[in-house]
């Protein structure tokens, strides 16, 4: 009769807020790294290299010389865009996946099989599968990252559309005589957004994570390009010499998911408490 | 020629109607099984006609109205609605026949998707089947939001936005914004509280009068079925076991099961308690009937015959039919009313 | 009779979510011993919530108890530690619930539950425990009890699982009973059952019951004595005759004249216009008022008064005093 | 039981089977020559076409599939091109430090996860839970490899209490003190698992919490403990017993990264070092190794649940 | 609150068991010494592979007639002396007679001539002193005749340098084997170290070798004696270079090679490590495709692209403290009897304008020039983002392509896939040895000018002659341009204390004979 789940609320409120504010801090450095960022994040100066964090390099300097804190800046926008990328391709291939199977049920059969085939993989061996065969590159990394989570989204949208398939109000619908199309776009889509909204949000945070991984690997986005886990992966052996190089892009990695996936996790204790299960926070890893 | 031959003709006529559900198999290489949740049920309604559907939990009745209105498919059997057999025309015919028949369901709240507003919700049956324009749909949905008695802003807002009661009264609406001659409404008021559920069942016989509707109400409330129909069946495990006027069947039930249900169903008077009949009240397994008659196990006048032998559907006269070997022993005398 | 169960002045608040304010206002009631007392309610008239107040089991912090005591048997159970006053369920009060299906632990055996409930309350042996919970289950007319003893709940009918359920209330033989709508999920013909086995044993244990349920049909069967509520309010308590022959309350005769019966066949019911209050809406005076046929200025402004028809016959209206039984 | 124990391995053959050639596939579609890998800096062209031949890279790639296939089912997994030793000797070798790092993943994650998951549970809305369910969140969304790298600096290079790196096997010296080798991997391998796990707890232990048959339990006047333990915690394992599937593919997964950080001689980092070698029969006989692996442990996991959860088994 | 606190105390007296029992006991293998290597070598028969890693390993167990001292002079080991007839064209070797072999049998001349055959066929360092090689033979059961087509100056160098080298296997080992690699169960060879097990993923094994005859005299550099003071060895593949430092600095290796050179401040004062210089200098180099591509026969544009390059600025972001580097030009270090400034002051010029003019005297139109580099090693990468950058601003269109160094090897072989490449290049102790004198090598730098002096640098044994032909080639290297040197860099490896006879610089590979704990 009462939700139960209401005790956490304030707490939980505080700390979706601070995940929203994270987001939009995130979104605008990405949008506006540019002009945000104090020095060309590429520009190298062999006299200044390995600095610690000072006025004129916040967040200190590497070993080329560069600026941290212009890098850290500059890798908000690959991460926005490896986020984006790997969101359009799990969504978009998970929609059409997850609601063709179940739509057409015998087709779904064996669309979900050949998901299943690919969730038999561990989701970083299956992109590092990806991006071997298909090179290091900052699209393949979102492609290979995007396929693990499709299969994930799939499944879930799958689920989901199963689930809306035996709401009343389809079946009102095909009492009215209405065809599959209307079926699709007008009660079935319309209603999965918002789970998979809050499946976006996840995919989203744990995209870094993986991109992060790939690139510690030396198998993600080219090592020129300035991300957060390229730059861990080039300052590792400075952990004990230059802290700084590991701190920052560290932190940015850890504080991008998790702003994600609160606002995720508010978003989907709002839509429904229920659903907490059906969308693990992790999904794979 | 055709308007005649259709006021003659029963609007639905449903003839030895049979669904049935496969269950996995017993072993891993045996064949799949099979059950009749509704065996061979055959039932009419005229037009302007009202006809209640009685049973309990897993009898058939839902699946045998969810099988006229196309949700489930329909193993043997015919349905004819309006002239047209629904089991053997083509889908293009078959979604303009179906305009006539529209269907309410139990849950209020579910038949509705939340995301469409209310006008855009009652509007669908016109957009399905492509009646008027963009500004007369518009029209007939404020109009018939009047008549079950909402107001016209409520069609721009969303269903979870109202009452279960209002609810039911935006199924309702959608359901005859099409003017279709046959409503089907499948347990429309036993999610409601007895108040609202009293505001719904005059509402339902307001609109029935004026436009002429006929009706199939599926229940398991005696009292509101004794109320709205002019006819009632009685289903258990899958077959109709009694069927005739409202008023023969539930005041002098000729069927041994018809007589539990109603000594169950407990009336507002203390000094008219329920009764108990059968001995048990062990559940029917609809996946495993027992032969003969399916009602004997329970049945405290069952004899051999009717272990082993099914019973056929019986005149009594007035179009008072029952399926028991027994039906004319137990006669008037045994009368359950008071 | 004594008073077994006493509460008075009752005050629920809900904190948070959906409908926050107050869900039960001074609500009052006696339950004397051996008397079976239906509550009657639409839902969210708050009538669950008494329920569970009264057994200590509210959805807390969600709804909280703000005010008034629950006395039973000379004890205030508000006030009571906690492990006393679990004590006190299954010994003193044990509870049946709504949903068979979903009441029972569905990984646990049934027979372990029942003998789970023993031997909370009374230390005896898992055998003599098995033992007792095979007796109850063959007292509650449970088809072969040793075997249900093993089975998991999903195996049983919905019956089944309130017999067990009801066996498992009765294990430590209960003053009282509380069955917060035990029959609204199961068929009629089931329905029967339960509730003419519960009438037996109450009146062959000699045990008070709280009956709490919306249906007036099964008030007449199962009650002595009946309380409606309506939002969170007491509208009126009376013997179960008099409910139905002589209602006093509006609120009373309105549910009387929803119900369609086989008298009131083909004519138009005499529905109550409109839907009940939540608790967060504004509060008149008389929480009814504005779907009273009756009602007038008064009725929004002051309390209604407890109105005594009769000895045990009680309303809380202005207008009790004239007007036509259904 | 048996009914439903056939029908699981039923779905798991064909899975096995099409993942088998995937992994096949894939590989071959890697760029990069093994022998030219093989031979090094001074390699002749001629010297890599002969060894190409020898390695037989030069038939088709079905009859390789075919041929791989069926020796796979009988054990043999090929030869490594770069160590020249059997694949599955290696993989054998591998397992030992993959198994033990994840069983020892497992054990930090039941340990910690379940408790702390009951903990917050129990204390909901309090500054707890908040910072419990909090501190999951953000260990959640940390990258194994960081957490690695500082606890190597912490507790090996600082504080000198732990061994950094490497893991020599514990039928050698040492026996089985060795297993020390795995407590930091394995907790960096734990740490955003865990936390998973400690949401999970937490949030089905909260939603079995609002289940009717707890009301019942609590309603028997039950030991709030033996509620939670006989009644809520039993049904909110079945979930996280569930999660327990994908949290093995994480380990997994993530094991690649962590192997690699602390130079454990697993599975994991021996597919990136084959990868990174051109090494076609190690990286194949491992992947296939290692969702065999997965697959088997799903199907254990189902029937686990099976087995706590009667509804299923006599479905 | 849902659950009392008396359950919460049990979960938190279970978290505190839990924590106590992480506490173990550290225990240590006394005679085993733990060397963190970079990886894992592809084999170790040095006949065939020239991988550094290998040779650090296999040189304990395999042996040539010659090897080098403190001073980079060969100095007999498995020889006992030799003798070159006065046209330069034969040269006897003799050879110790108390050598055995690991399998316990002698080492004689027919093992010697089989495995000097193998690796004279199959050996790329083998075929440079081949092919001016007529014959090889027994002249006694410990004496080898070499007969030459021509003087041949290096041989004693190649003789001795063990990397790709004449290690001396049995002859039944070595005769049986061509190009591929032999394998592990026929590792035998006559060093104080015997083949163990090689654990792939976990370690190489090496065990003391009880048997062995050290060569005379005192230590220097490899020559002299060779004392087995660990009862074995253990070469454990750690990839990641801060884990190394971490496992030293945490006891769990006694030495740990290739050290992130800005940690050597760090390092030296640190007490738990002791900084080991490496002797001879690696070099980076980048390769110019002389076969195919815009710079194919360019020669103005690869003149251009070297002026425009500032090494200095390369080295010093690559590799960073300035004791590593040397922004040196000649091929050989300062110091080394090849050391030359021939050509060198087209070393380091960093001049984008003087570049921007020659590229457009060579008509350059902004092709894309494909620069391949490889992240394996951070220095080459480094190295290659800053002189892409310095391109850049020169107006030369340099696009790097960044792939793992097994797909540049593969792609290096392809003259289409790339117009330079990035590749390092060790110590040698003889010019001869540099792969660009190698014609076969990817580059492919053939010129007439090129044949000629290298013609002339080999045929003669008079090292002021070969000495001044090698500055010619330099000189040649730096106008024509078939590759560009970029700098000394000095690694470095670090010693647990605890090790004692460790040098404060090898000589070029690490060794552990006199070397104990």
């Amino acid at each position: 009769m009462i939700h139960a789940r209401t005790g956490r609320r304030n707490g939980g409120r505080r700390l979706a807020v601070f995940g929203l504010a994270m987001v939009t801090v995130l979104a605008v450095c990405a949008v506006f790294a540019p002009w945000l960022s104090p020095q060309d994040p590429l520009a190298i100066d062999p006299l200044a290299r390995l600095t610690s964090p000072n006025a004129e390099h916040w967040f200190g300097t590497d070993h080329y010389g560069r600026d941290t804190f212009s890098r850290v800046v500059h890798g908000s926008r690959m991460a926005a865009l490896i986020g984006i990328g790997v969101v359009a391709i799990a969504l978009g291939g998970g929609i059409a996946f997850g609601v063709t199977s179940a739509v057409f049920p015998r087709l779904g059969l064996l669309l979900m099989r050949i998901v299943d085939v690919l969730m038999a993989f561990p989701a970083l061996l299956l992109a590092l599968a990806l991006i071997v065969i298909l090179g290091r590159g900052v699209e393949n990394s979102i492609l290979a990252i995007g396929v693990v989570y499709m299969t994930t989204t799939a499944r879930i949208v799958y689920g989901v559309s199963l689930r809306l398939k035996a709401e009343t109000w389809i079946d009102a619908a095909l009492a009215m005589g209405a065809g599959t199309s209307r079926i699709v776009f007008l009660h079935i889509l319309p209603n999965l957004m918002s789970p998979l909204f809050v499946q976006a949000s996840f995919v989203f945070a744990f995209a870094q994570l993986q991109a992060a991984s790939l690139d510690f690997l030396g198998l993600g986005v080219p090592p020129e390009t300035p991300t957060w886990g390229n730059m861990l992966s080039e300052s590792r052996v400075y952990i004990t010499r230059a802290p700084w190089l590991l701190l920052f892009p560290g932190l940015m990695i850890a504080l991008s998911a998790f702003s994600l996936n609160v606002v995720g996790d508010a978003v989907r204790d709002r839509l429904d408490p229920r659903l907490q299960t059906a969308f693990s926070a992790r999904g794979r890893s | 020629m055709m308007g005649n031959a259709a006021a003659e003709a029963p609007l639905l006529d449903v003839e030895g109607l049979t669904v049935s559900y496969s269950l996995p198999s017993r072993h891993l290489l045996g064949l799949s099984r099979s059950f009749n949740a509704v065996n061979q049920v055959s039932l009419s309604i005229a037009r302007g006609e009202s006809v209640g559907l009685v049973g309990e939990t897993g009898c058939g009745k839902s699946s045998l109205s969810r099988a006229i209105c196309g949700l489930t498919p329909i193993s043997a059997g015919r349905v004819r609605f309006n002239g047209s057999d629904l089991t053997s025309v083509g889908k293009v015919e078959r979604t303009r026949v179906r305009r006539d028949l529209q269907m309410i369901f139990q849950d209020p709240g579910g038949s509705l998707n939340p995301r469409l507003r209310v006008g855009k919700l009652i509007a669908e049956p016109l957009e399905i089947h492509d009646i008027g324009n963009r500004k007369s749909r518009r029209r007939r949905v404020l109009d018939i939001l009047e008549a079950v008695g909402l107001a016209a802003g409520d069609a721009e807002r969303y269903p979870h936005e109202f009452s279960g009661g209002q609810r039911q009264r935006i199924a309702i609406a959608r359901a005859v914004v099409i003017k279709p001659a046959l409503i089907l409404a499948d347990e429309p008021v036993s999610a409601l509280d007895v108040s609202l559920q009293a505001q719904i069942l005059n509402l339902i016989s307001a609109l029935r009068l004026k436009l002429g509707l006929a009706l199939l109400f599926v229940s398991h409330d005696l009292n509101v079925v004794r109320h709205l129909c002019d006819r009632v069946s009685v289903m258990y495990l899958g077959n109709i076991v009694e069927s005739g006027p409202t008023r023969a069947v539930l005041d002098s039930p000729r069927h041994p099961y018809t007589r539990e249900l109603v000594a169950s169903s407990p009336v507002p008077d203390p000094d008219r308690p329920i009764r108990l009949l059968a001995p048990s009240d062990d559940p029917p397994n609809p996946a495993s009937p027992p032969p003969g008659c399916r009602y004997h196990p329970r049945c405290p006048h069952a004899s051999t015959l009717c272990e082993s032998e099914v019973p056929k559907p019986e005149d009594l006269g007035s179009h008072h039919v029952a399926a028991c070997h027994h039906a004319r022993r137990l006669g008037r005398t045994e009368g359950m009313g008071t | 009779m004594n008073a077994l169960l006493s509460v008075r002045d009752l005050l629920l608040v809900g904190n948070a979510g959906v409908d926050p304010g107050v869900i039960v206002d001074r609500l009052s009631l006696v339950i004397s011993e051996g008397e079976a007392l239906a509550l009657v309610g639409e839902s969210g008239s708050g009538k669950s919530l008494t329920a569970l107040a009264i057994m200590g089991l509210l959805p807390e912090p969600e709804v909280t108890v703000q005010g008034g005591g629950v006395e039973f048997d000379g004890h205030d159970l508000l006030l009571m530690p906690a492990p006393e006053r679990r004590k006190v369920a299954g010994h003193g009060i044990a509870m049946i619930f709504q949903e068979p299906m979903t009441s029972l632990n569905p990984v646990m055996r049934v027979g372990d539950q029942i003998v789970e409930m023993i031997r909370a309350h009374e230390s005896v042996s898992r055998k003599a425990a098995v033992a007792r919970a095979t007796k109850l289950l063959t007292a509650v007319r449970m088809p072969e009890p040793a075997l249900r003893l093993r089975a998991y709940p999903h195996q049983l009918s919905g019956g089944q699982r309130q017999r067990a359920m009801i066996a498992m209330a009765l294990a430590c033989r209960p003053k009282l009973l509380i069955a917060d709508e035990p029959t609204t999920a199961l068929d009629v013909t089931v329905q029967a059952h339960i509730l003419t086995l519960l009438r037996e044993l109450q009146r062959d244990l000699n045990m008070a019951m709280l009956f709490i349920t919306h249906d007036l049909g099964v008030v007449a069967t199962i009650a002595d004595r009946v309380a409606i509520m309506y939002c969170g309010r007491m509208a009126e308590t009376a013997p179960v005759h008099d409910i139905f022959r002589a209602p006093a309350h509006p609120y009373t005769r309105g549910l009387l004249a929803c119900i369609p019966t086989a008298d009131r066949r083909g004519s138009e019911l005499v529905a109550i216009p409109g839907q009940m209050p939540s608790p967060s809406d504004p509060v008149l005076a008389c929480r009814f008022a504005p779907r009273c046929p009756r009602a007038d200025s008064r009725c929004g402004h002051v309390a209604p008064p407890t109105v005594t028809i009769s000895a045990k016959h009680f309303a809380h209206c202005h207008h009790t005093g004239s007007g036509c039984s259904p | 039981m048996v009914r439903y124990l056939i029908r699981r391995i039923g779905m798991f053959l064909p899975t096995l089977l099409a993942s088998s050639f995937l992994i096949f596939a894939f590989i071959r579609l890697i760029p990069g020559d093994p022998a030219a890998v093989m031979l090094g800096d001074q390699a002749t062209p001629e010297a890599v076409a002969a060894l190409r031949a020898e390695m037989g890279l030069e038939q088709s790639l079905l009859h390789q599939y075919i041929i791989w296939l069926t020796a796979a089912l009988t054990g043999d997994l090929g030869k490594s091109i770069f160590f020249q030793v059997p694949v599955l000797d290696l993989i054998v070798d591998g397992l030992e430090t993959s198994v033990l790092l994840a069983l020892f993943s497992m054990v930090w994650i039941v340990i910690l996860g379940l408790p702390i998951g009951m903990l917050a549970a129990a204390r909901r809305g309090s500054l707890l839970d908040q910072g419990l369910s909090g501190l999951a969140m953000f260990l959640a969304s940390v990258p194994t490899f960081w957490v690695g790298l500082y606890l190597i600096l912490i507790f090996a290079a600082t504080l000198g209490w732990l061994p950094s790196s490497g893991y020599p096997s514990i039928f050698e010296d040492g026996g089985i003190t060795n297993l020390r080798y795995l407590l930091l991997p394995s907790l960096a391998l734990a740490a955003p698992n865990a936390a998973l796990i400690i949401r999970l707890t937490r949030a089905s232990m909260l939603d079995v919490y609002r289940e009717d048959y707890v009301r019942t339990a609590r309603a028997k006047g039950l030991h709030p403990l033996a509620v939670v333990v006989r009644h809520v915690f039993r049904n909110a394992l079945l979930t996280v017993v569930s999660a327990i599937g994908f949290t093995v593919a994480a380990l997994i997964s993530e094991a690649v990264v962590t192997e690699t950080v602390f130079s454990l001689p697993g599975i994991g980092r021996m597919v990136v070092q084959s990868i990174l070698r051109r090494d076609y029969p190690v990286i194949q006989g491992t992947i296939l190794m290692i969702v065999l692996l997965y697959l088997t442990i799903n199907l254990v996991v189902d029937i686990l649940y099976a087995w706590l959860d009667p509804r299923v088994k006599l479905r | 609150m849902i659950i009392v606190r008396p359950f919460s105390r049990f979960l938190f007296a279970a978290t505190v068991v839990t924590a106590g029992s992480l506490a173990s006991l550290a225990v240590q293998a006394q005679d085993t010494l733990r060397y963190a290597t970079i990886g894992e070598p592809p084999s170790l028969d040095q006949h065939v592979v020239t991988s550094d890693l290998a040779t650090t390993i296999a040189h304990h167990m395999f042996e040539g007639l010659y090897t080098f001292d403190a001073n980079y002079e060969p100095q007999p080991l498995l020889a006992s002396g030799d003798e070159v007839s006065d046209d330069g064209m034969t040269i006897t070797i003799h050879l110790r007679d108390n050598v055995r072999f690991h399998d316990g049998q002698p080492m004689t001349s027919e093992d010697v001539v089989a495995s000097l055959k193998r690796w004279g066929e199959h050996g790329s360092r083998g075929k440079l002193l081949f092919a001016n090689i007529e014959d090889v033979s027994a002249s006694g059961p410990h004496s080898v005749t070499l007969t030459f087509t021509q003087p041949f100056g290096p041989w004693k160098n190649l003789l001795a340098f063990i990397n790709g080298g004449p290690a001396i296997y049995p002859a039944s080992v070595a005769g049986g084997h061509d190009a591929t690699p032999i394998p592990t169960d026929q590792y035998v060879g006559t060093g104080p170290y015997v083949f163990g097990e090689w654990r792939p993923n976990r370690y190489v094994e090496l065990l003391r070798f009880d048997d062995y005859e050290s060569p005379p005299g005192p230590a220097s550099g490899y020559a002299g004696e060779r004392v087995a003071n660990f009862e074995r060895l253990h070469f454990i593949p750690v990839p990641d270079p801060g884990t190394r430092v971490n496992g030293v600095r945490a006891g769990d290796y006694d030495y740990a090679e290739s050290m992130p050179s800005d940690l050597i401040d760090e390092l030296d004062a640190d007490p738990a490590a002791n900084v080991v210089l490496n002797g001879g200098p690696i070099f980076g180099l980048v390769f110019v495709n002389s076969n195919a591509g815009p710079l194919m026969d360019n020669v103005t544009l690869r003149q251009a692209i070297q002026a425009a390059l500032n090494k200095e600025d390369a080295l010093r972001v690559s590799i960073g403290p300035e004791k590593l580097w040397r922004a040196n030009g000649s091929f050989l270090p300062d110091g080394n009897a090849w050391h030359s400034e021939a050509g060198t002051g087209r070393f380091s010029e960093g001049d984008a304008e003087k570049a921007a003019g020659l590229a457009a005297d060579a008509d350059y139109d902004g092709t894309p020039i494909k620069f391949l580099v490889s992240t394996n090693y951070a220095f080459h990468y480094d190295q290659a983002v800053v002189f892409t950058r310095q391109l850049l601003e020169a107006g030369i269109n340099v696009q790097m392509v960044v792939v793992d160094w097994a797909t540049l090897i593969q792609k290096r072989a392809q003259p289409e896939e790339w117009d330079l490449f990035f590749t390092h290049h060790g110590f040698v102790p003889d010019p001869i040895l540099i792969s660009v004198m190698n014609d076969n090598y990817p580059g492919w730098w053939a010129t007439a000018e090129k044949q000629a002096l290298k013609a002339a640098f080999t045929e003669t044994n008079d090292p002021d002659a070969r000495k001044a032909t090698w500055a010619d080639i330099q000189a040649l290297i730096y106008e024509q341009v078939p590759t560009m040197k970029t700098g000394d860099v000095y690694t470095y490896n670090i010693a647990s204390p605890a090790l004692s006879g460790i040098e404060g610089t090898t000589l070029i590979w690490p060794h552990f004979w006199g070397v104990s704990r």
